[in-house]
């Protein structure tokens, strides 16, 4: 059940090192500097990013990591065409690939597996690929070295929770509201209410995603959870044209918030 | 006539159609959907649900539906045709059936509020007007296209009260209303029922609308032999979604008829689809090489969906059932014909069907054969689109 | 539920409703008016006949309509209001009682045409339906005015099989197209059967549509003592040439229910018309101080006709029945108010009936009262109209 | 039975004259020209003249007809302005009346007939007012010294032809066609068959109309009825821009063709 793979490594290192997690999310392909704003990114502090691999029919995913995917797709790409610009790249943190499951189910297991390895992905995360179906892709994934992430609500309960977070590799992603990406201006207390119960659950690392838009929210999460992942604000940012050096100020100033945090 | 299927109604079932269904969602939904399974299992088992149930599909809706043999068009064809007449349903279509049998669930859950997905507006408005009925709330999202195209439809839905959304991203059609009422159901799933609009989607919604739509196939069964002592050789219907051909086909699957569902060309899931896993279940869809999922082009908006139930994949799959598609010039000549013949303007999703019928009688049907053909919806709210593409209107 | 009216419909009668009908047409037509009445009076006393025409509308035409209690709309005004649902009719009205009945007729006169008279394209659509249906020729005569403004309908009398013709003469609408069929008529009048859309014109049409539509009635009499243990305070129908009304009224006549037929303001024929003989008939018009015919002004075309037939005008003045006027935005409100509370969007026919029944809850008509009231059409050929009036189409 | 007026008076005599009776109509009103119309058509040999009361919705007429009428309509004339005009002209022969019952009803019996007295009106005819509600009339208006004539068609049984027949005065009126008035470019038979069988049952002026429009077509129908009524060809041409002088010229060619047959 302990057996993680170097995502998950990484990740606990941070955190015994006393230092609260930062996964921003960039969605993939959303303009030729993608690959330079992961850099920028990772430059800023992050301790993981999160890829979106642009989906047709997005259904996690609110207007503005919606808006970035039509744009990636209006591009032409696709997800080999990412992994491989991926694959010869190389970053000091993990990248963690985010999409839906009928990417992988389509290219079957083995070959997305494949690309994903070609592509150095430390993890991955499938909003929609439930418990219930997530055993085939967890085991494979395993052999690549790959975490897959699972994703806990705030309407799961203590039972399921604690059985997702079993099963989950890389971090337990915290669901910090009920609703899909996107900016929020106040912070849901289900953000909090959700670290607090995943930490009394397990003992991986525990991020929380939805909803953290600003420095002040993630300070306040951070707290309580191991880290946070911060999507839609930081792909409105680089929507309104804020380039790679925008993002770096971003998740600059995020990481000095998480890193105020008294451990 | 009432025909009496509580105790399969009543039936547990674990969501999949061999490979086919689950329950492919955000964990946020997951337990939603855990209750509504729960909540509709225990209804079903419920008698008073149950009358309730059939008591306004027959008081408000107008069940039974007749079956009506069309003398002409079998002298014409050469075989018996009945068809089964969901078009005098309330609403116009057998869209009814199934969104009462959601609102009641709605009630039951003790939420206040349906959201609901559309596209040319047909399931829109039957949902509209369940909660109307009901007294909840309903919100109906809708691709931006289709709210232009379908403008009337639209007013309709507000007439009885509902908010409608226009759908914004993506190519702006059903498939991505479908999106869009998913996450919304995501941010509201406490107060908030989504009814889904076929026997597609996460467990239990594939099972469910087939319950709540197999009163369609059970009456006729019902009827034909009552009426005319009669069991079909042929059990037709159109394939959208897939719900009024599985509510069709279920009271044949364990009988010899020989059952038949009618896609469109342009959005033929089952003939031109592969394996996939979107909108929450693992069925067939239009794709393209890499998994993104492609639109539908088909003459009737009622069919332009690229997936197709998870039971159809799985009649397909097994061979019970066989799924053959018509092209939209075939749909045009029967709706024409069917009008012209009966005096019945079909809808143009079950133009497909009986395009099929007209021509395979006497080629794949063998001639002297009974045929069974779901009359889904009536063609008023085509009419227009068929004017102006035979050039009548412009 | 079949209802049992032959020995009623058998009936012999002398064409007049005391001193209203009679058969004012010029002398071609008095031999094939005397043949229609001794066709019409042998065939409803022939079972099989009665037989053909009960089985059509049912195995068809989706009879019986239902009884729908309005639970949300009573509990608002304060009495139990009950819809008889002509709107689930096949073609959308009660229209297609009688056209089944005067088709069938047409064979067994041995003509192989029908012709007809419309105003919006209700009464051409059932008319070239029944055609289609049994096989017969169909032209419909409509007011080039209202044919452009009812484009839609026309196209559908043609899918159907139907030729439409553009009435140019007079004011261009519903009145001159009768004029032009009665013309029409005196020139085909052997093998061509007049189908006249109301109770109205020259004996024995008032009768024989009344006879034709009185299953409106006689079903929703027996259907309220069976399922609800009632006989109603009220009956509400609304009255355009009357027919829907009268086929409700007649089966409550010789009860004790209050009888009430709701006219529009601009086109209240006995509200405000004077005794004339016009079309055939001796009844109420709206005329100049001369006795020029004049147009009716209503937001229903159904109901813009400034005549009434002769059994209302008689009802009117034997105080049987009353007769009330509603305008035209209490029509629309009304309309509105209707698919919001219960999720019948009605026609804007019977809207005026539902319009007076909102005005006068708890005021004529006293709370508590159980009111029947004749839902004689669905209001889907009407949303566009409304849409563009309540400005949300342009 | 055999009481009569003087406009069948005025008939009988020209008949026993040996003259084909011609009874042209003009709608009344159709222009302010139409009352010197009238004294040409007198003048070029009518044995009466059938003036029509246009009526919003002229049953019995063809297109020509009824444009004749909606132009008089809309010049805003009435029944009664009408007849006010005729009652100051004088002519020298017989005006018979053709209206739609409605009119006659509206105004009431005696006040209509008094109408009519006033105008020096010889006759009336009413394609909509059957046998069986004619009585009412006939009887009052006979005591205006006015004859209402009454219609045969083509499909009336023999019997009640000859009811009809009886119950007429002035004339009797035999419908050449199974359909409205206007022009036809053809003789129906029927117009021949309908005078040989009126003849058969009746002593009355037996004349025959609709569907007459050419001297040819006078003449073949006048060898067998007493004479024949002509109008929408006269109407035709009168909306055509024919004028008094063109009436004149037409109605004295078939009287022409009239007079050519042997009597
Ligand atoms: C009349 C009619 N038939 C069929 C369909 C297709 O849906 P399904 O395949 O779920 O029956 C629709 C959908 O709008 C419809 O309106
Ligand atoms: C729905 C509906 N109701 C009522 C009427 C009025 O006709 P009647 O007064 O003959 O019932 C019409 C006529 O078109 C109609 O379509």
């Amino acid at each position: 059940m302990e057996s993680y793979g170097s995502l998950e490594t990484h990740l606990r290192k941070a955190r015994s090192n006393g230092r609260k997690i930062l996964v921003p999310y960039v969605t993939a392909g959303y303009s030729p500097e993608w690959i330079d704003t992961l850099h920028h990114v990772a430059a800023a502090g992050a301790d993981a990013i999160e890829v979106g691999i642009p989906f047709s029919d997005p259904i996690m995913d609110g207007p503005v990591i919606q808006a970035a995917s039509t744009l990636a797709l209006n591009r032409g790409v696709t997800p080999l065409s990412l992994l491989n610009e991926l694959s010869s790249e190389s970053f000091d943190v993990p990248l963690v690939v985010m999409t839906y499951c009928n990417l992988l189910f389509h290219a079957g297991i083995e070959r997305f597996g494949g690309w994903l390895s070609e592509a150095k992905i430390g993890g991955t995360i499938f909003p929609d690929l439930p418990l219930e179906e997530s055993e085939e892709w967890s085991s494979f994934a395993a052999t690549k070295d790959i975490d897959n992430v699972m994703l806990v609500s705030p309407v799961t309960s203590e039972e399921r929770a604690k059985i997702i977070a079993d099963r989950s590799r890389g971090f337990v992603y915290g669901i910090g509201l009920m609703g899909v990406t996107g900016v929020r201006s106040t912070l849901e207390e289900s953000a909090s209410q959700i670290a607090v119960r995943l930490k009394a659950v397990t003992d991986r690392p525990v991020l929380i995603g939805i909803g953290i838009s600003n420095k002040d929210q993630a300070r306040t999460v951070g707290s309580i959870a191991d880290g946070v992942i911060v999507g839609s604000a930081l792909v409105k940012l680089l929507l309104d044209g804020g380039g790679p050096q925008g993002a770096f100020d971003f998740i600059s100033s995020l990481r000095e918030g998480l890193d105020e945090i008294d451990g | 006539m009432t025909v009496d299927h509580e105790v399969d109604l009543a039936a547990d079932f674990d969501g999949k159609f061999g490979p086919f269904g689950g329950r492919y969602v955000p964990e946020s939904l997951m337990a939603a959907l855990a209750e509504l399974e729960d909540v509709f299992n225990d209804a079903t088992r419920d008698p008073v649900f149950m009358e309730t149930y059939r008591e306004i599909l027959r008081s408000y809706g107008g069940r039974p539906s007749p079956i009506t043999k069309c003398h002409n068009l079998s002298r014409e064809l050469g075989v018996e045709l009945y068809l089964k007449r969901e078009d005098l349903n309330h609403t116009g279509s057998h869209k009814i059936n199934n969104v009462i049998g959601q609102a009641l669930l709605t009630k039951r859950m003790g939420k206040s509020r349906m959201i609901a997905e559309t596209g040319a507006g047909q399931h829109g408005v039957a949902t509209a007007t369940a909660a109307a009925l009901l007294g909840l709330k309903c919100t109906v999202y809708m691709g931006e296209v289709d709210t232009e195209r379908q403008a009337l439809n639209v007013f309709r839905m507000k007439l009885l009260g509902a908010e409608v959304i226009a759908v914004k991203s993506g190519s702006r059609t059903l498939k991505d209303a479908i999106n869009e009422a998913m996450r919304e159901w995501v941010a509201c799933v406490e107060d908030t029922h989504y009814c889904i609009g076929s026997a597609m989607g996460p467990h239990p919604y594939p099972y469910m609308v087939r319950q709540f739509q197999r009163i369609i196939g059970d009456e006729a069964k019902a009827q034909l032999l009552d009426e005319f002592q009669l069991s079909p050789d042929y059990v037709i219907a159109c394939v959208g979604g897939g719900s009024n051909a599985i509510g069709t086909f279920t009271a044949f699957v364990e009988t010899d008829s020989k059952i038949v569902g009618v896609e469109p060309e342009g959005g033929a899931a089952i003939a031109r689809g592969v394996l996939g896993v979107i909108h929450g279940m693992r069925s067939q869809f239009i794709q393209d090489e890499f998994g993104q999922l492609e639109e539908a082009h088909s003459i009737s908006a009622g069919l332009d969906y690229p997936g197709v139930g998870p039971e159809h994949a799985h009649l397909a799959q097994s061979g019970r059932a066989t799924y053959a598609t018509v092209n939209d010039q075939e749909v045009l000549d029967a709706f024409q014909r069917c009008s012209r013949s009966e005096g019945i303007i079909p809808a143009l999703e079950p133009a497909h069907a009986l395009a099929y019928l007209f021509r395979e009688a006497g080629g794949e049907i063998p001639l002297g054969s009974s045929v069974l053909l779901t009359m889904s919806g009536r063609g008023d709210k085509d009419s227009e689109q068929v004017a102006k593409i035979l050039g009548y209107l412009k």
